[in-house]
């Protein structure tokens, strides 16, 4: 079911540290309004790509092209709102000593400083904040601390947070990681929504019934480079994809 | 709700304060002038106003003054000298205030007396440009223009010509330096390095070496922290620095003796005299078995000249001024009259430092 | 007026002056999580300013303050260039570095600052305005004029802490790298943050000047910036009311140190142990301080 | 008279005694990662004890300082239990750990003052000129010379020290991660402790020679401290190797400025040169 209109596109890319290779000449293409996930054994590179294309570290060769036009040698962090990308993190990082509402305000800010000095947040920002707390469940916990969160309504905050954004990507980094059921079926329903209004879903995950069910393509990445890419159900019968997992 | 308390205390505070400025308190009435006295009893140089205390206790024995003369503690530091001066003028109200001893914190307290039109007398601040700081200033010791003058012909007649000058970068080392430099030269020496080191720096091993490197043959020592110098003096002999050392009176205290030892042998020590000799035996039969110390005389003169206009019917500070410039008496120091900066003219002694203790060179 | 009103006049300035100084410098250490040792020299810029220009003549105490604020700010810009270049200890190390360099430059330019010798009869502000003349040499309404100042400073801050720019600040304390990822470029909202706090701290210098009547380098040494430090710490990072109560108590320490008695020469010194010892139980007991929200 | 030699001396004798601070500085940060402020302050308590023992009560003077040492050490070690080690327990930041050690550093400080006076006091024997020595016309004290061999002595031996036995390999572990450490096995607060007594000791040695060259004064800790940690950073943070060049490259540096500026700049020439360094080679001249 892949449409022709590619929204990234990875060229070559190469990310070492030191001598070690995290990302080794990697190629692919990520299709519109797709949920795509990524999966492959610990270390193979899936969060380095993920913050190499969330400018969290940077590209040491490679272009990454953003709907097959512009061309990117260098990403910067704050600029990939601009590129209408967003993401959650594999260790949850939250404004700990703020309150959970905070946590989500401040990402619908002025971005500019004399912007935010004089903002004065209206109604529909705190409206559209209250629903969203309903959407994960939250609401009660408005007034919290964030670090008083317990693990999970820490990650489903971060997805909320990400959402806010309203941005045509979103990153998301093992967002079911310890996760109780409740909560998986509310954060596989956003997942659902978020391709029903066409946007981009980048999935890192390594639970595979909800790779089956969420992703309408896949890329196995092993040792920084891709391994193989197909539809879910082919990709994950094929042995080499197995025995990267199962370790040769 | 708190920050609606918080905002309504400070308004509170702010009308409460104007309110009661507006009315403030009416001066009492001036029965017999207060005099005070506002010199460092703790810190570096708290040894020299222990000394001119002295002084001043003799001459408030003298003129019925005992015990009722307002010390103040200003450390040498112009800030404390500052708020000593704001107090003794805006509370107390004095009309006359005997200080500061360092000559910063002299010039930094003068504005305030003579906004009160309080008079200031100095006993020991030396600094050139205090003459011409205001007509409330007084002194009852020498400007150092004086004693640049003589201490640079001191060094010219002993036959060197190649003076280099280390003072401690505050305002008596300051203005000593330029006089001393002044006079040198027109007497036809030449200053060959002039360096600069912080009051309270003790490490001078780089404007030494500067020093050794002008290769003088007298090197001029202006400094007022004793123990300091000290240290000082230690780094010259250390960086074998040969010449002969003439230290201006700030180094006159026990601490260089204890603290130098050695290095400071056969230095030469310019000082405003330390007394006629009627004030050493006056000042013998009080204080025993203590060593007179530099300013003890010039403290009694100034107290003694504020206290005689007084005797004489003046009240305000202004009148204890006008009546300052027209005293004259036989002091501590030997004649004693205020030109028209309120300085007086003045005799210098030399000592040599002989085996740990100062002497008198005639 | 009799002393002990004179004495408390002078408590209540200095502690305002004290508290225009920790609500600024917890701007950038409580809300923004940057802890700078440096703001004893922005209160030096502000102190000199005063003491330089409030007498020459066309120029008031208030146009000099106005000035002190600029230079203040402009120098604030160029160190918080530097400082954006580094974290955690080698920002202390750097902003250090930089207290020590203004403290040279204060005691060593002599042709400007007249180095150790101090500037003195720095003017007291006046105001001479449609009729209303009111002459500040007056303690008591010199301690108004610094309230009313003390009241706009803290309003101001707390509405730049209650803003959508304080929130950023938190964010940026809270997780640099996370908050980038939003489009928060964290560069210039640090930039912006030390900027105004340096200019808070030079309307501090020029009031310690005309208070003082005198201004002089070694009111602005490192160990000063250090206590303003501690005092914010003290009272509680990341709460204005804090640093009110920070700047109460640093002011009434050594007053209550009077009535226990320590024999007065070494009052000082034992001030200081209180002081050491307090902060060390603080980071021991309760790192946020007393008000405090935010844990360094 | 070409005074260049003499710089060279003066420099490499103050930089001599800075290596101890910065060593020693770098051998606790590379053990606990916190900059500790009071640990100029604990090196001249050293150098009071030394004073107290050679001075007031007269002992011999290599005791003195062997006590001054250990005294100091001791007082480092003592430090880490009450302070530092309750606030490794609570997982606090750097940051908290660095703002109690300002509370130590103030608190000691002050203590020094009441026991001392502020009044500079001199370990030296100044009833006697020093043997001088001259070379190239630059002239250096005998006990200058001492303190430069001990120096040079303390830094190698620390080296050895630190690369050739446990508690060195201990070190470099805990330095890389201390829970990793932990997991491997090492108690760490055992040589976080040791680090602190050895640390405090050299830099008391620190102390000491100050006390013998310009003299003590209570409240030079901290100046002596700050040369230290631009030695150290400039060297190169946790490398003590790194940290002794430093201290003679932060020397000469400030010495020779006297060509360009007056002497009172220097204290302001040590941190633009250290600022400099921290913006072009931030991980120092020795790369870790």
């Amino acid at each position: 079911m892949k449409n022709d209109k590619n929204i990234i596109e990875v060229k070559n890319l190469v990310k070492h540290f030191g001598g070690v290779y995290a990302v080794n000449d990697l190629s692919l293409k990520i299709p519109r309004g797709e949920v795509v996930s990524i999966i492959g054994p610990n270390g193979s590179g899936k969060s380095t790509l993920v913050n190499l294309l969330s400018g969290m570290v940077e590209i040491n060769s490679g272009v990454v092209i953003l709907n097959d036009a512009e061309k990117l040698k260098k990403i910067k962090s704050y600029e990939i709102q601009d590129l209408s990308i967003t993401r959650t993190f594999q260790e949850v990082r939250l404004f700990e000593q703020m309150t959970v509402i905070d946590n989500l305000l401040v990402v619908l800010t002025n971005r500019s400083v004399f912007g935010s000095f004089f903002e004065v947040h209206k109604k529909y920002h705190l409206e559209e904040v209250e629903r969203m707390l309903q959407r994960v469940g939250l609401e009660a916990k408005k007034n919290q601390l964030a670090k008083n969160l317990s693990y999970g309504q820490r990650k489903l905050l971060e997805i909320a947070r990400a959402l806010l954004m309203k941005t045509e990507i979103y990153l998301f980094d093992e967002p079911f990681a310890g996760l109780f059921h409740a909560m998986i079926k509310t954060v596989s329903g956003i997942i659902k929504d978020l391709r029903k209004e066409g946007k981009t879903v980048i999935l890192i995950e390594h639970n595979m019934d909800l790779i089956r069910e969420l992703s309408d393509y896949v890329f196995v990445m092993d040792e920084g480079s891709l391994l193989a890419e197909g539809e879910p159900d082919s990709v994950l019968k094929k042995k080499s994809v197995i025995e990267a997992y199962l370790g040769k | 709700m708190t920050k609606k308390i918080v905002a309504g205390v400070l308004m509170l505070a702010v009308v409460f304060v104007a309110g009661c400025s507006v009315f403030g308190t009416s001066d009492d009435a001036v029965s017999k002038p207060k005099i005070a006295v506002i010199l460092p009893f703790t810190g570096d140089a708290g040894s020299y106003g222990e000394m001119t205390k002295q002084g001043i206790e003799i001459a408030a024995k003298e003129f019925g003054y005992a015990g009722e003369v307002i010390y103040e503690d200003s450390k040498c530091d112009p800030k404390d000298s500052v708020n000593a001066m704001t107090k003794l003028v805006s509370v107390d109200k004095v009309q006359a205030v005997i200080g500061d001893l360092c000559s910063s914190a002299t010039r930094a307290s003068y504005p305030i007396a003579e906004q009160y039109k309080v008079v200031l007398v100095s006993p020991a601040s030396t600094n050139p440009d205090i003459s011409k700081d205001g007509g409330y200033m007084f002194r009852t010791i020498p400007s150092d223009s004086l004693q640049g003058a003589f201490g640079a012909k001191l060094v010219y007649d002993k036959g060197y010509r190649n003076l280099a000058v280390l003072y401690s970068n505050e305002d008596y080392g300051i203005g000593f330096n330029t006089v001393l430099k002044e006079n040198f030269e027109k007497l036809g020496g030449k200053v060959v390095a002039s360096e600069g080191v912080e009051r309270t720096a003790t490490d001078a091993r780089t404007q030494i070496t500067k020093i050794k490197a002008a290769n003088p043959d007298a090197v001029y020592f202006i400094h007022n922290g004793p123990s300091v110098a000290a240290g000082i003096l230690r780094q010259m002999s250390e960086l074998g620095l040969k010449a002969f050392i003439v230290g201006s009176e700030g180094l006159r205290g026990e601490a260089i003796l204890k603290g130098a030892g050695v290095s400071a042998e056969g230095m030469y020590v310019t000082s405003v005299a330390s007394g006629t000799s009627a004030f050493l035996e006056q000042f013998k039969t009080i204080y025993t078995n203590v060593e007179v110390g530099p300013f003890a005389a010039q403290g009694y003169d100034a107290f003694k000249a504020i206290a005689l206009t007084i005797k004489d019917g003046a009240k305000t500070g202004e009148e204890i001024k006008e009546a300052l410039y027209k005293v004259e008496f036989d002091g501590g120091t030997g004649h004693v009259k205020f030109d028209a900066n309120g300085d007086v003219p003045g005799t210098y002694d030399v000592f040599v430092v002989k085996n740990g203790k100062f002497e008198l060179v005639k | 007026m009799n002393y002990t009103v004179y004495y408390i006049v002078h408590l209540l300035t200095m502690f305002s002056i004290y508290a225009i100084l920790g609500v600024s410098l917890n701007l950038v250490v409580g809300y923004t999580g940057l802890v700078s040792v440096t703001q004893a020299a922005f209160y030096g810029i502000g102190a000199y300013a005063t003491a330089l220009i409030a007498k020459t003549a066309g120029f008031g105490f208030f146009s000099s303050m106005l000035i002190g604020v600029i230079v203040a700010g402009l120098i604030g810009l160029l160190i918080g260039l530097v400082l954006s270049k580094f974290r955690d200890d080698y920002y202390v190390i750097v902003t250090v570095g930089f207290n020590i360099i203004a403290y040279g430059i204060f005691m060593n330019w002599h042709s400007l600052t007249r180095g150790p010798l101090g500037i003195v009869a720095v003017p007291r502000p006046k105001i001479d305005f449609l009729g209303l003349h009111l002459d500040f040499n007056n303690n008591l309404l010199f301690l108004a004029l610094v309230l009313v100042f003390l009241a706009l400073i803290y309003f101001l801050a707390r509405f730049i802490a209650k803003s959508s720019f304080g929130r950023v600040l938190k964010a940026i304390r809270e997780d640099e790298k996370a908050i980038q990822v939003f489009g928060y470029n964290a560069f210039y909202f640090k930039l912006a943050i030390f900027v105004i706090s340096a200019g808070m701290a030079a309307v501090a210098g020029s009031f310690f000047a005309s208070y003082l009547r005198f201004t002089s380098p070694n009111t602005f040494v490192l160990m000063e910036s250090v206590l303003i430090l501690s005092m914010i710490i003290l009272g509680g990072l990341a709460n204005l009311k804090g640093s009110l109560l920070g700047a109460f108590i640093l002011v009434l320490l050594p007053e209550l140190m009077r009535f226990v008695g320590f024999p007065n020469e070494i009052a000082a010194e034992m001030r200081q142990i209180v002081y050491g010892v307090i902060l060390v139980l603080l980071m021991i007991y309760k790192p946020s301080g007393i008000m405090g929200e935010y844990k360094l | 008279m070409n005074i260049v030699p003499q710089l060279i001396l003066n420099s490499i004798i103050a930089g001599s005694i800075i290596a101890f601070l910065a060593v020693s500085f770098n051998l606790i940060y590379g053990a606990t990662r916190f900059f500790n402020m009071a640990h100029g302050t604990i090196a001249i308590f050293g150098g009071y004890i030394a004073f107290f023992f050679f001075k007031t009560l007269g002992w011999n003077m290599y005791l003195s300082a062997i006590l001054g040492i250990l005294a100091a050490g001791l007082l480092g070690y003592i430090f880490d239990r009450i302070i530092y080690l309750p606030l490794r327990k609570r997982k606090a930041s750097g940051m908290i750990m660095l703002v109690a050690s300002i509370g130590v550093f103030t608190a000691l400080q002050s203590l020094i003052q009441i026991f001392f006076t502020s009044e500079f006091q001199t370990l030296s024997d100044i009833s006697v000129h020093d043997r001088l020595y001259t070379i190239f016309g630059a002239t250096i004290t005998q006990t200058q010379i001492y303190i430069l061999i001990m120096a040079f002595i303390v830094a190698i031996c620390l080296i050895i020290f630190l690369k050739y036995t446990i508690f060195g390999k201990a070190v470099k572990a805990i330095s890389d991660d201390e829970e990793v450490a932990k997991i491997v096995g090492i108690n760490t607060n055992k040589i976080i402790g040791l680090s602190f007594f050895i640390g405090s000791g050299i830099a008391a040695i620190g102390g000491i020679a100050v006390g013998f060259d310009t003299g003590l004064n209570p409240t030079m800790g901290m100046k002596l401290l700050l040369h230290g940690i631009s030695a150290a950073i400039i060297g190169g943070v946790g490398s003590v190797y790194g940290a002794f060049i430093g201290a003679f490259v932060l020397t000469f540096v400030a010495n020779f400025s006297i060509f360009w500026i007056s002497g009172e700049w220097q204290e302001a020439v040590a941190f633009v040169l250290l600022i400099i360094f921290l913006i072009f080679r931030p991980r120092g001249i020795i790369k870790r």
